[in-house]
C-alpha cells in the first residue's frame, strides 16, 4: 500500500512533465510549489545580485570603487547588510500605531511578491497563466501603495506621512498613464485571423512570436511611444529616482520609512527592488517579446537556434573567465589571500554553471528564461544609470508630467493603435461600401 | 459523486476557502464598522475587498475579480487614506464612535435582516439547483464584447457620470477654481 | 452538514445580505463621515456579490457587467462624497456627521 | 543699517500667507539633523500640504564665539580662528582678516605676497564653488556631480597642503603678507592644476546646465529682485544673479586684484538657475585671474615690516573682501593695546540666509532645500 502510494505521488509528479502547459493550469499541486519556490528564491538571489551590482555600477558611474572589503570586489557585502539588518534593533516609535505599522511592510512585500506568480519566465515557465494576467499584475502591484500609505501614516511623523502622501499621490496618478500604455499593447495582441485579444501573460509574447514582431516595433513608432510611456510609469511607479521624491533623501530623509529600522526596512528594501523586476518583466512580456529571442525572424534556421541556445551557459563561463582573471590580478599579499581564493572559488561556481547549461537537454529548457532574464536586467541597469544620471524631479513637475504629457501621449497611442489595427477593414469598407 | 458534476460550481476545495473567505469578509465588515479609528477601518475594508475579489475567482469572473483589485484596493481606497491623512482625526478619536441613534440603528438593520431571513428561507427553491457550466477562459472576452456590444450606452453613461464626477469632486474640494 | 458543504448560490447570497446588513449598520450609527461612506462601499459590495453569484448560477456575464457599472458608481461616489467631505471639513473642522445638520453656513 | 529710502516696508516679512485647508497647517522641522540643511541649520516650515507659507530660521547650533575670543587674543593668535568660520574658504577668511589688521596697522604686503595672496585665495574661491555645486546638485536629486567635483577639489587642497601643510584649516597668510616662501614647482603645479581643471567645468555643465531636470527644477526657484537683495543686504553671486554689477573685487579693489583684467559674470532672473549660472562664469573668471597672477608672479619679499608685538593705534577700521559667498567684512576697533577691543565679523551667509524666507515662500518643499543649497551657506560662518 505504502509503495503504491509512493508509485502514485511519483506518477503525479511525472505526470506534469510530459505536458505543455504551466502547473497551475494543468492543475499539479507539486509543481506548483517547485515553481513558487524556485521564483522566490531565484528573486532573493537576484535582489541581492542586484543590490551588489547597483553599488559597483553607480560606484563605478561616479569615479569611485564602491564596496571592496568584504569579499572579493564587495561581493559578500550584500550578505554583511542582511545579516546587520536582521541584528539590528527594531526600533518601533512610542506614537506610532504599532498595529498598522506591523503590517505595512509586509502589505508591500507580498505585493511586490505575489505578481510574480503570472510572470512568463518561458512558454511554461510560470507558476500559473491567469486569463487576467496582466490585469492581475497591475492591480496587485498597486496594492504596494497602500501599504506605504500605511507606513507613513503609523509612523506617526511629518516626514513619513509627507512622503506616503507624495507616494500615493504618485503612483495613482502613473497608474493611469500606464495603464493606458498596456492596453495599446493588448489592443496589438488582438490582431489575429479570430480577432481576439488576451490578458494572458503567457498570451501576449505567443501573440508577438505568432505576428512575428515584438511589440515595440509594431506600427512604427506606436508601439515604441506607447513602450516609453510604460518605461517612464514603471520607474515612478517604483519609487525610483529621477521620481524618488516619495524616499528622497535630502527632502524628506527617507520619506515613508524614516522611522523603520532593521528588518521591517529591509522588507522595504525587498520589496522595492522586487517591484522594480516585477514592473520591468511586464515591460519585458509586452513590449518585448518576452521569453523570445533576438532576431527570430531574421536569424533563423537550426544553425541559429543552436547558436542562441548556447548564449546561456557562455555568458555563465564569460563570467567565471572575469572572475579567474580578476583573481589572477589580485595582489599578491597574504592579506589578499582569502580574497583571492574567493573569487577563484566563485568562478568556479559560476563556470561549473554555465558548464550545465551547455548540456542539451539543459539549454533547451533554461534559455528562455535567459533571454527572459536578460532584458529585465537591461532594464535593471536602466533604473541605475538614470539615479547615476538625473536630478529628482519636483512634485508639481511629476504631475505634470503624469498628468499633461504621459496621460494624453497614451490615449493619443491608443487610439492610433486601434484605428492602425482596424485600418484594413477600414479601407476595406472606404473601397467596397 | 454524482452531484459533483452537476453541482460544478467550483473547484477543489471549494467549501474551505469560500467559508474561510466569508469569515475574513465578516469578520472585516464588523472592524469596518466598529473601529474608532478611520485608518483602521479603511485597513479592515481593504482587507474584505481582496477577500471578496477572491470569492469572484471562485464564481469564475475573474475580470470582475481584477477591477476590484485595481479600483477599489488600489484606487478607491487610496482616496480613502487620502482623506483621512488630510483631515485632522486628533479631534475625531476623542469623540464618541457611535451616534445617539445606534439602537435605532440597529433595530432597522435586524429588521431588514429579519426580511432577508425570511426571503432566504422561503424563497430559497426559486434558485435553479444546478448553476450553468461556464469556462472561464473567456471570460474577458464575453464582458468585453457585452460591454461595448449590448451595453453600449450604459457604458458611455458611465463614462459621463465619472466626468462628472471629477467635475464635481473637484469644484466641492478646491476653494479657489 | 452535506448544506454545508454544497456551496451553491444562497450561500453567497447570504454572505451579501450579511456584509449589507452590516454596512447599514456603519451608516445609520456610525458619526464618522469617513466611516458611513465606507459603509456605503460595504453595501455596494454586498451587491456586487449578489450580482456576480446570480451571473454565476445563469451562466452569463449580464450580471458582472453590472457589477462593473457598480464599481464605477462606487468610485464616482466617493470621489464626489469624499469631496464634499472635505468641504465641510475646511469649515466646520469636523468630520461628525452629526454635526451637519444646516444647509447653509 | 538700513536707511529709509531701501527700507524693508514692501517686504511683509511678519505675517505668513494664509493657508489654503485652515485646520491643516503642517508645521516640520527642518534640521538641525537633515541631511539637506548643510550642517546644523534649523528651519522651521510651516506648510500647506506640500507648499510653504512662511519659515524660520534657528540659527546657533555651532555658535562658538569667535568674535568674542577675538577680544581675549593678541592679533597674531587671532588669525587661526578667522579660519574655522567658513571653513570651506578658509583662504578667503584669513585675507579678510590679514588685510583688515594690516589697513589698521598702515603697513602693506609686498607685491609678490600680494599675488600669491591672490592665487591662493582664487584657487579657494574654486574649491568652495566645488563643493557649494556638489552639494547643491545633490540636495536637488544628482548624487553623480557631487563625486566629481571632490575629485577636481583634491587637487586644490593637494597644493594647499604643499604650501602650507593643512588642507581645510589653512592658516596660510599672516599679518603683513606670508610666512612662507611658494614650495619649488608651485607655479608649475598650479598651472597644471588650471590645464586640468578648465575642461572639468565644461563637464560639470554638460552634466546640467541643459539637463532639462536640472532646469526645470531651478528655473523660476527661488526669485529674489535686486530691490530685495540690496534692501536684505544679500551679496556675492546671489546679489549677481539678480542682476547686480557688484563685485568687491571690482568696486573696491583690495589686494591687488586692480592690476588684473577679468569680467564680473552676471545674470537677470535672480532664479536658482542663474545663480548656477554665475557661479559656473564665476568659476572661469577665478581660472583666468589665477592664470594672469601666475604669470606675472614677481620676486621679492613675502613678509613686510610688521613688529613683533603688534599695538596698532587705537581706532576702528572695516574692511571687506569678496569671499566666494559674498562680501566678508571685518570691523575691528582698537584701544592701542595688543588685543582687539572688538572685533566684529560680517560673514556673508549669515546676511543672505535673511532671504531664505523671502525666497521660499510660495515655493514647495523641494524648492526649499534646492534655495538652501543655492544661497550656499555654511553654519560655521553663519553661528560663528
Amino acid at each position: 500500500m505504502g509503495h503504491d502510494l509512493m508509485g502514485q505521488l511519483v506518477q503525479y509528479i511525472q505526470s506534469y512533465l510530459s505536458s505543455d502547459q504551466t502547473p497551475g493550469a494543468a492543475g499539479n499541486m507539486f509543481w506548483v510549489l517547485v515553481y513558487i519556490l524556485a521564483v522566490f528564491v531565484g528573486l532573493s538571489i537576484a535582489v541581492i545580485a542586484m543590490n551588489w551590482l547597483e553599488r559597483k555600477i553607480l560606484a563605478h558611474m561616479q569615479v569611485r570603487l564602491g564596496p571592496m572589503r568584504v569579499g572579493p570586489h564587495g561581493l559578500l557585502q550584500p550578505i554583511a547588510d542582511a545579516i546587520k539588518l536582521l541584528l539590528k534593533e527594531d526600533i518601533i516609535p512610542a506614537e506610532a500605531d504599532v498595529a498598522i505599522f506591523w503590517v505595512a511592510p509586509f502589505m508591500v512585500v507580498l505585493a511586490a511578491f505575489t505578481v510574480f506568480i503570472v510572470v512568463p519566465f518561458g512558454p511554461t515557465h510560470a507558476v500559473t497563466d491567469m486569463n487576467i494576467g496582466i490585469l492581475f499584475m497591475l492591480g496587485v502591484s498597486s496594492l504596494s501603495v497602500l501599504g506605504i500609505v500605511m507606513a507613513g501614516w503609523a509612523s506617526n511623523s511629518h516626514y513619513p506621512l509627507i512622503g506616503a502622501l507624495r507616494s500615493s499621490a504618485q503612483m495613482v496618478s502613473y497608474e493611469v498613464a500606464m495603464g493606458l500604455a498596456v492596453v495599446s499593447a493588448i489592443v496589438m495582441t488582438s490582431l489575429n485571423a479570430s480577432g481576439t485579444g488576451t490578458l494572458s501573460m503567457i498570451g501576449i509574447v505567443q501573440a508577438q512570436q505568432e505576428q512575428g514582431v515584438w511589440f515595440i516595433f509594431k506600427f512604427f513608432p506606436l508601439g515604441l511611444i506607447a513602450f516609453f510611456i510604460f518605461a517612464v510609469a514603471m520607474v515612478a511607479e517604483t519609487n525610483r529616482a529621477p521620481f524618488d521624491l516619495a524616499e528622497a533623501e535630502s527632502e524628506l530623509t527617507a520619506g515613508f520609512h524614516t522611522e523603520y529600522s532593521g528588518f521591517r526596512w529591509s522588507l522595504f528594501f525587498l520589496a522595492e527592488y522586487s517591484a522594480m523586476i516585477a514592473v520591468s518583466s511586464i515591460a519585458v512580456t509586452l513590449w518585448l517579446g518576452g521569453w523570445l529571442r533576438p532576431f527570430p525572424n531574421l536569424l533563423s534556421g537550426s544553425t541559429w537556434d543552436l547558436i542562441f541556445s548556447l548564449f546561456p551557459g557562455v555568458t555563465f563561463l564569460f563570467l567565471a573567465a572575469m572572475c579567474f582573471f580578476n583573481a589572477v590580478r589580485m595582489p599578491k599579499h597574504p592579506f589578499f589571500r582569502i580574497q583571492t581564493i574567493g573569487l577563484a572559488g566563485f568562478g568556479v561556481v559560476l563556470g561549473l554553471i554555465g558548464l550545465v547549461m551547455l548540456v542539451p537537454a539543459v539549454r533547451i529548457r533554461v534559455q528562455d528564461i535567459f533571454w527572459f532574464a536578460a532584458k529585465v536586467a537591461t532594464f535593471m541597469y536602466l533604473y541605475i544609470w538614470y539615479r547615476g544620471t538625473f536630478p529628482r524631479y519636483r512634485f508639481d513637475q511629476l504631475m505634470q508630467m503624469g498628468w499633461k504629457v504621459l496621460l494624453p501621449m497614451g490615449l493619443g497611442v491608443l487610439i492610433l493603435t486601434a484605428t492602425a489595427g482596424l485600418w484594413p477593414s477600414i479601407q476595406h469598407s472606404i473601397w467596397h461600401p | 459523486m454524482a452531484v459533483d458534476t452537476a453541482f460544478n460550481m467550483a473547484p477543489v476545495a471549494t467549501p474551505f476557502f469560500f467559508y474561510m473567505l466569508s469569515g475574513i469578509m465578516l469578520i472585516g465588515g464588523i472592524l469596518v464598522i466598529t473601529r474608532k479609528n478611520p485608518v483602521h477601518s479603511a485597513l479592515a475594508l481593504i482587507t474584505v475587498l481582496l477577500a471578496q475579489a477572491a470569492i469572484y475567482l471562485m464564481l469564475y469572473a475573474p475580470f470582475v475579480a481584477g477591477v476590484q483589485i485595481i479600483l477599489y484596493a488600489g484606487g478607491i481606497m487610496v482616496l480613502f487614506l487620502f482623506v483621512i491623512m488630510l483631515v485632522n482625526i486628533d479631534r475625531a478619536a476623542k469623540e464618541r464612535t457611535f451616534n445617539s441613534q445606534w439602537l435605532v440603528g440597529i433595530v432597522a438593520a435586524t429588521a431588514l435582516g429579519g426580511l432577508f431571513v425570511a426571503v432566504y428561507t422561503k424563497g430559497n427553491n426559486i434558485f435553479p439547483e444546478h448553476a450553468l457550466s461556464v469556462i472561464e477562459n473567456d471570460n474577458t472576452q464575453k464582458v468585453a464584447t457585452m460591454l461595448y456590444g449590448q451595453y453600449m450606452f450604459a457604458f458611455e453613461i458611465a463614462s459621463l457620470l465619472l466626468l462628472v464626477a471629477i467635475i464635481g469632486a473637484v469644484v466641492m474640494a478646491k476653494k479657489r477654481i | 452538514m452535506e448544506a454545508m458543504l454544497h456551496i451553491t448560490t444562497l450561500h453567497y447570497l447570504v454572505l451579501g445580505a450579511a456584509l449589507f446588513l452590516l454596512g447599514v449598520i456603519g451608516v445609520l450609527t456610525r458619526r464618522n463621515v469617513v466611516i458611513v461612506l465606507m459603509s456605503i462601499e460595504l453595501i455596494l459590495n454586498a451587491v456586487n456579490l449578489n450580482l456576480v453569484a446570480f451571473s454565476r448560477l445563469w451562466g452569463g456575464v449580464h450580471g458582472q457587467i453590472f457589477a462593473i457599472f457598480v464599481i464605477t458608481d462606487a468610485a464616482a461616489e466617493a470621489a464626489v462624497g469624499l469631496g464634499i467631505l472635505i468641504a465641510f471639513f475646511r469649515n466646520k473642522e469636523t468630520v461628525n456627521i452629526d454635526e451637519v445638520h444646516l444647509l447653509k453656513w | 543699517m538700513i536707511d529709509s529710502n531701501s527700507s524693508l516696508s514692501h517686504l511683509d516679512l511678519e505675517t505668513p500667507e494664509k493657508p489654503f485647508l485652515d485646520a491643516n497647517e503642517l508645521v516640520i522641522n527642518m534640521g538641525p539633523q537633515h541631511p539637506a540643511t548643510h550642517g546644523v541649520l534649523r528651519v522651521i516650515l510651516r506648510l500647506d500640504g506640500e507648499k510653504v507659507l512662511g519659515l524660520e530660521c534657528v540659527i546657533g547650533y555651532l555658535h562658538r564665539g569667535v568674535e568674542k575670543i577675538g577680544e581675549h587674543r593678541t592679533y597674531t593668535m587671532f588669525n587661526p580662528y578667522v579660519d574655522r568660520m567658513d571653513y570651506v574658504a578658509a583662504v578667503s577668511n584669513g585675507l579678510g582678516y590679514c588685510e583688515t589688521v594690516e589697513k589698521l596697522l598702515h603697513v602693506e604686503a609686498p607685491p609678490r605676497a600680494q599675488y600669491v595672496r591672490v592665487i591662493l585665495t582664487e584657487l579657494n574661491r574654486l574649491a568652495s564653488h566645488q563643493l557649494w555645486l556638489g552639494t547643491h546638485a545633490l540636495d536637488i536629486g544628482a548624487i553623480t556631480p557631487l563625486f566629481y567635483t571632490f575629485r577636481d577639489r583634491e587637487e586644490i587642497l593637494k597644493i594647499y597642503e604643499k604650501y602650507c601643510g593643512a588642507r581645510l584649516t589653512t592658516h596660510a597668510f599672516r599679518i603683513g603678507g606670508l610666512q612662507y616662501e611658494t614650495y619649488n614647482g608651485f607655479e608649475r603645479e598650479v598651472k597644471n592644476f588650471l590645464s586640468f581643471f578648465r575642461p572639468k567645468i565644461d563637464e560639470y555643465e554638460e552634466l546640467l546646465t541643459t539637463n532639462r531636470i536640472w532646469v526645470e527644477r531651478t528655473k523660476n526657484v527661488g526669485i529674489i529682485s535686486a530691490k530685495d537683495c540690496i534692501a536684505l543686504g544679500v551679496t556675492g553671486p546671489v546679489l549677481r544673479a539678480s542682476g547686480v554689477k557688484w563685485d568687491l573685487r571690482k568696486a573696491q579693489p583690495y589686494a591687488n586684484y586692480k592690476n588684473f583684467d577679468f569680467d564680473i559674470p552676471t545674470c537677470q532672473n535672480g532664479d536658482t538657475y542663474d545663480r548656477y549660472l554665475v557661479r559656473m562664469a564665476e568659476m572661469r573668471q577665478s581660472v583666468r585671474i589665477i592664470e594672469q597672477a601666475v604669470e606675472g608672479l614677481p620676486e621679492g619679499p613675502v613678509m613686510a615690516k610688521v613688529p613683533k608685538v603688534m599695538k596698532p593705534p587705537a581706532g576702528e577700521i572695516y574692511h571687506s573682501i569678496e569671499a566666494p559667498k559674498g562680501e566678508l567684512g571685518y570691523f575691528i576697533v582698537s584701544d592701542g593695546s595688543t588685543q582687539p577691543y572688538r572685533v566684529r565679523v560680517r560673514p556673508p551667509s549669515f546676511v543672505n540666509l535673511q532671504a531664505l524666507d523671502l525666497m521660499c515662500r510660495g515655493q514647495l518643499v523641494a524648492d526649499v532645500i534646492a534655495v538652501i543649497g543655492t544661497l550656499d551657506i555654511v553654519l560655521g560662518e553663519v553661528d560663528r
